[in-house]
């Protein structure tokens, strides 16, 4: 299994959630964060001088998924959250060992 | 005449009350924008409430106030209070309260405004634009319906406010909103409400400087500032549950409906206070509620972004205070009978004034909203707005 | 009589502050349930006093003050506010403003009910319970001892609603609290306030409105106005310090501490505030303050979930009040002794309109409580409940 | 005298409004610490109000206002309240209403210092400090001015408090400050604002008590009630812009710059608002909004920890409004002409209040707070600093 | 090393963070987050029509521990978080390589 | 690549931050989080009791860099968020596998 753990812009969640949905894939975590990325930051001009907003607020979705759905979850994401301009966001993926579900105490394959 | 003690402590208290609904509009705005704006909003608020009492002291009070010019506005006599006296006047208070209890309703006004250029407006801009609006829009509206303007001598009634308040700020945050567009993002995702109990702070504020707005506008404390006060209670009472009914049949009963529809309700009786009965406040109240609503739905569906809805409350909610005014004013409350109890003079009479109102103050707003973006821009820049205004216009973070 | 100008004014004033003190009882309520529930507290505070300003219109008015039927409830002569007056009535007032003035008080004691049921309400079933309460509950108890019931008959004496709205909602939300259950996980989990500072902020407007509630009370803007002010202030000091103290000794002095002693001592002045000495006003508050924190911790200890503690603030602070009335009255005030001037009958007159409105307020409730549960549910679903009422009931979030 | 109902109403609304100031600081100031210590600073003003409400009762109001000894103190013949009637009095207000008036300023004054030593104040000894410091302090200087102390013989003028509460709870702030040492990483990393918002409702609690705060002080609904009233708007407005402008061109117009150029206009004009016209206030309210964020600037530079800026605005805000009512007082007003008038001995008279004020106050209460550290510690440890004051001193959290 | 993500109903953390702690277990860092599972939301009825309440607060705990603690330490919690209802929430095991103290700047092993 | 997680005092963020981007790097990502360490919470002592605070908020950084840049980038964190004294926090670094560029759905290598 693998966690995929995109950090997107806030106004783009809806249609991200709507995008897993019709691919059938309900379970995630939501966590409201900030980030900064390549872009160092808004500049903002202002009576002359520059002001650096350095983090600006985005949400990260974490989603753990089978090894085979990987490549299909991240294209789902990316293209859903993509606007084309810079602050888009990062997928990351990270190798999960074990999931286990607490009510049964299962595990997951 | 001999200084009445009563009557002056009940204004001086009434002012004071409606000083607090400008930062009321203010939390109550402010909760319903997105986080990155909340300081923002409030922040005008305030600042609205400092450009409005100085430009009032030098200008306002006079071009309203003044003697009449041509029915349209007052001539500069007081202008920078020259004149105004604390003894006693004509009315057993001191003159300059009553310049003070006008100057509150000035701001709130201006204050009301801001709905439609929230989250988007660029601070030094908005600044120029609410000195031109209150100077060119607000103060001629006022001295049409108080001080001795045309609409005054046509006998339209207008209590605390309905048209000279509400539907002037109401229609100008319409006009403002068309000319500086919609927030970025607008339509395409949804921009929920980030913190509704500060709204409902703000409502609350707001239903309690209202007994100062229409109670203090009886100018006494007396049998007619009680009628004023009850009405204007039960009108938001029933304003309240009849949008809280009405969203309830359409989905959820919210608690922003519920302060939204209190709201519509006081607009709405605000014109209204000192002439109706309990049973006329019920009625005045319940169309609010319901046509206030409407209209916002109506609003929402033409993709419309006057943010926060000034048109849909204040505009709306005071033309219907206007023309239901002239008709449910009844006599023995006030000396004037309006349509119900026969006079169609004084229907027709609100009508013009509230009509003359509304187009003045869209039109009037338009062109100065249009001039002050055609001269120094308006609007922000998408960068700023992207990252909002609290910090992009005052370097502020919630 | 010739209208007072200045008791107009300060009972225009008091009616506004008391107003605010509902929605402070929404804030005070909403900060200290759990994030998911802290719209619908404030709704809930807001719906209440929109509903019973209707009804207060309608029928509550003339239940509570039209003419004695029986001793136990007043007729419907003034249904409608039929008959009600502007002008100065007997009192140097207008009559309509006494109307408005009883209004407010008729709102906040139904507020301070949705302690009992907090979390776990249904809406539409609350509806319907809230405007039989304020019918069958409120308005007899009013009638008893401010309409010429039968505890006024007696002399027991309750000036500013002690018995009418402290011991009646206190004892009304224990009641419910009984019929409706304990929210889930009560006594498994914690359920930690959380917002403090919105509790803090509620507490704020309620002590400020409780100078109208209490000192509006004397129906004039005199002496006994000005001890009525002057004695709430100082019970509320003394309750506030007393309970932080108290939480002190047995752990942390807690902010919540100290303004839920300052409303204990708020409560138990209530119907004392226009008869005691400042000395008398810093024993009932030293005591309130001690006293309700008791019965808190014994409401704790027995997994009584009468949730926001209505009862053992309001009732038992109310409990207190309408004895040490009877206790600590002294004729120089006002004209009443109490026990410790000798006069025994005081006492117990007010003892036995106390103990009446207790029980009648707990087995009324209990019962209508248990009526509308049966026909249509008090409460949600357990996933509704789980999810929060803010989202189930009003379709909103934080 | 006969009983002016009028003046009576609005001396108790007027204390009412004072009263809302005390939490309205707590949240001023609680929006401004960090997270960790929001609880505390709200609980110090609830604290602050209820020690001083009974002190006040007990001992205060005699000190204060008492037969004077040696033009320094009351003696202790209203100790109790002993002897303070219910009637007309002599000014046609009951006299226990202006000790519940002085009562409030007296614990405004006592919340204000509250800024010099937030988020590290052991709660214990700053009970201990608070009780010295409204006795040993306070008292006196109301004593001095106001209650026949030799600052009153000598002619100086404070209408409102400008020396009595601003002055001395500025400077008092600043030595408190001094003994107590800075927070934990003070000028090693920023400690921002965690709650502008909560900053900017206080700030509207404020501006709206201030007129009950001056407007009252004219202790008569009159004229100068009136004039009072209207030049406080004015200053506060003018000291707000003033502000939001200098901070603009040293980079951004801030909500923060705003409202506390508006509390320094305010604290400015409060000697002088029954002295000196609008055109005054104007002038008084811009140099207050510029002199006080110079104040700020200059106290950050120097790396001095009086963390709220106490000082910076109620001190040096204060001062500049003792002097300036020495020089703006216009003789049409209130009978007293100012420097502007010719009347170098106001001036002086104001001045050397002025300073003698700041003197007092910063000497009595380093010594207070020296005595204070060495005997039982004014501080919390490392520890609880670190964990914030609301877990450590309230175990609360927000 | 692993690390233990669980996400559990925020209303058994006290329970959660006891079980630890009666293990000897103290490190761990805690997360507000809103989560969707398997469940798809909650579904509320009101009015004949059907709202879903989609995302649900939850608790994220992170701990790290020894590879030998794995399993044990995943047992406490799945046990103490378990109330046996839909919801109960998931613990995914991801791989840690290294850990290291900031105040000492060594690695623990 | 690695994720590196670092859990540190909030008033060192401003060190953290400034050192990295002394060091060139930019990206990264902030969680506000709660966290208790081997010290078991604070203690604190009142009227002869005891109350233990256990958890102490604190901010987690999560920055993905190359595996050439790891140990620079932990020492660069580590070294300007010590204060020496307990409760300075920690550093976890976790294999990730793939990252990728919601903008252009690009992978980084
Ligand atoms: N190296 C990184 N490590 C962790 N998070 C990162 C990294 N780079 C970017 N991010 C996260 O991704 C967000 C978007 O990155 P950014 O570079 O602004 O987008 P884009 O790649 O479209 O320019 C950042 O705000 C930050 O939260
Ligand atoms: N595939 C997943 N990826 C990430 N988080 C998940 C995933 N599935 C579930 N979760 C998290 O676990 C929480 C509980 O899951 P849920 O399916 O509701 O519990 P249960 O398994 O008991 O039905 C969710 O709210 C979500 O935060
Ligand atoms: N085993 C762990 N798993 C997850 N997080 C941990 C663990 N140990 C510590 N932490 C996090 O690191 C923070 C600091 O740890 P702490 O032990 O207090 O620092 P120190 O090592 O300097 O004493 C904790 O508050 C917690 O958030």
């Amino acid at each position: 299994m693998k966690l995929i753990k995109a950090i997107i812009r806030p106004e783009r969640l809806e249609f991200v959630k709507k995008a897993l949905e019709d691919e059938g894939s309900y379970g995630m975590t939501i966590l409201e964060v900030n980030g900064r990325g390549d872009q160092k930051g808004i500049k903002l001009q202002y009576r002359g001088g520059v002001m650096v907003v350095d983090f600006i607020p985005k949400v990260m979705i974490e989603v753990v998924v089978k090894d085979r759905d990987e490549e299909r979850i991240i294209r789902v994401i990316a293209d859903s959250a993509r606007t084309g301009k810079m602050g888009d966001g990062r997928i990351f993926v990270i190798p999960v060992e074990r999931s286990i579900r607490v009510r049964t105490g299962e595990e997951d394959t | 005449m001999v200084l009445d003690t009563g009557t002056t402590a009940w204004l001086l208290i009434s002012t004071a009350l409606v000083m607090l609904m400008t930062p009321g509009v203010g939390f109550f705005y402010g909760g319903l924008v997105r986080r990155k704006n909340f300081i923002s909003m409030v922040a005008l608020s305030f600042i609205v409430f400092a450009l409005v009492s100085i430009q009032w002291v030098v200008l306002g009070y006079s071009l309203s106030f003044g003697t009449d010019i041509g029915g349209f506005i007052g001539n500069l006599q007081y202008a920078g209070l020259e004149g105004i006296g604390l003894d006693a006047g004509d009315a057993g208070y001191p003159p300059l309260l009553f310049v003070a209890f006008q100057l509150v309703f000035a701001a709130i006004a201006m204050a009301i405004v801001t709905s439609g250029i929230a989250e988007r407006v660029k601070l030094s801009a908005f600044v120029i634009f609410a000195l031109l609006w209150t100077t060119l829009v607000y103060d001629p509206l006022a001295h049409w319906a108080w001080g001795g303007g045309w609409a005054m001598s046509l006998g339209a009634l207008d209590f605390a406010g309905g048209t000279v308040v509400h539907i002037s700020s109401g229609f100008a945050a319409l006009a403002v909103a068309l000319v500086i567009g919609k927030r970025a993002g607008f339509g395409k995702y949804t921009m929920e409400p980030h913190n509704i109990p500060m709204t409902l702070l703000g409502a609350a504020l707001l239903w309690f400087g209202w007994f100062g707005f229409n109670g203090g506008s009886a100018l006494a404390a007396n049998g007619l500032a009680a009628s004023a006060f009850f009405v204007t209670n039960i009108s938001a009472a029933a304003g309240g549950l009849a949008w809280l009914a009405a969203s309830w049949i359409r989905g959820k009963p919210s608690s922003l409906g519920m302060v939204s529809g209190a709201i519509a309700g006081l607009v709405a009786i605000t014109p209204a206070a000192g002439y109706v009965t309990v049973t006329g406040a019920i009625a005045i109240g319940l169309v609010a509620g319901l046509l206030c609503y409407g209209c916002m739905l109506w609003r929402i569906r033409k993709d419309l972004d006057e943010s926060l809805d000034a048109w849909s409350i204040h505009g709306m909610g005071g033309l219907w205070g206007a023309l239901a005014t002239g008709i449910f004013a009844v006599a023995a409350i006030n000396g004037y009978p309006g349509l119900l109890e026969g006079s169609v003079s004084q229907f027709l009479a609100n009508a013009a004034a509230a009509i003359a109102a509304m187009v003045y103050a869209f039109v009037v707003t338009f062109a100065l909203a249009w001039g002050v973006d055609k001269v120094i821009g308006l609007r922000v820049s998408e960068e700023e707005e992207y990252v909002g205004l609290d910090i992009s216009q005052h370097g502020e973070r919630v």
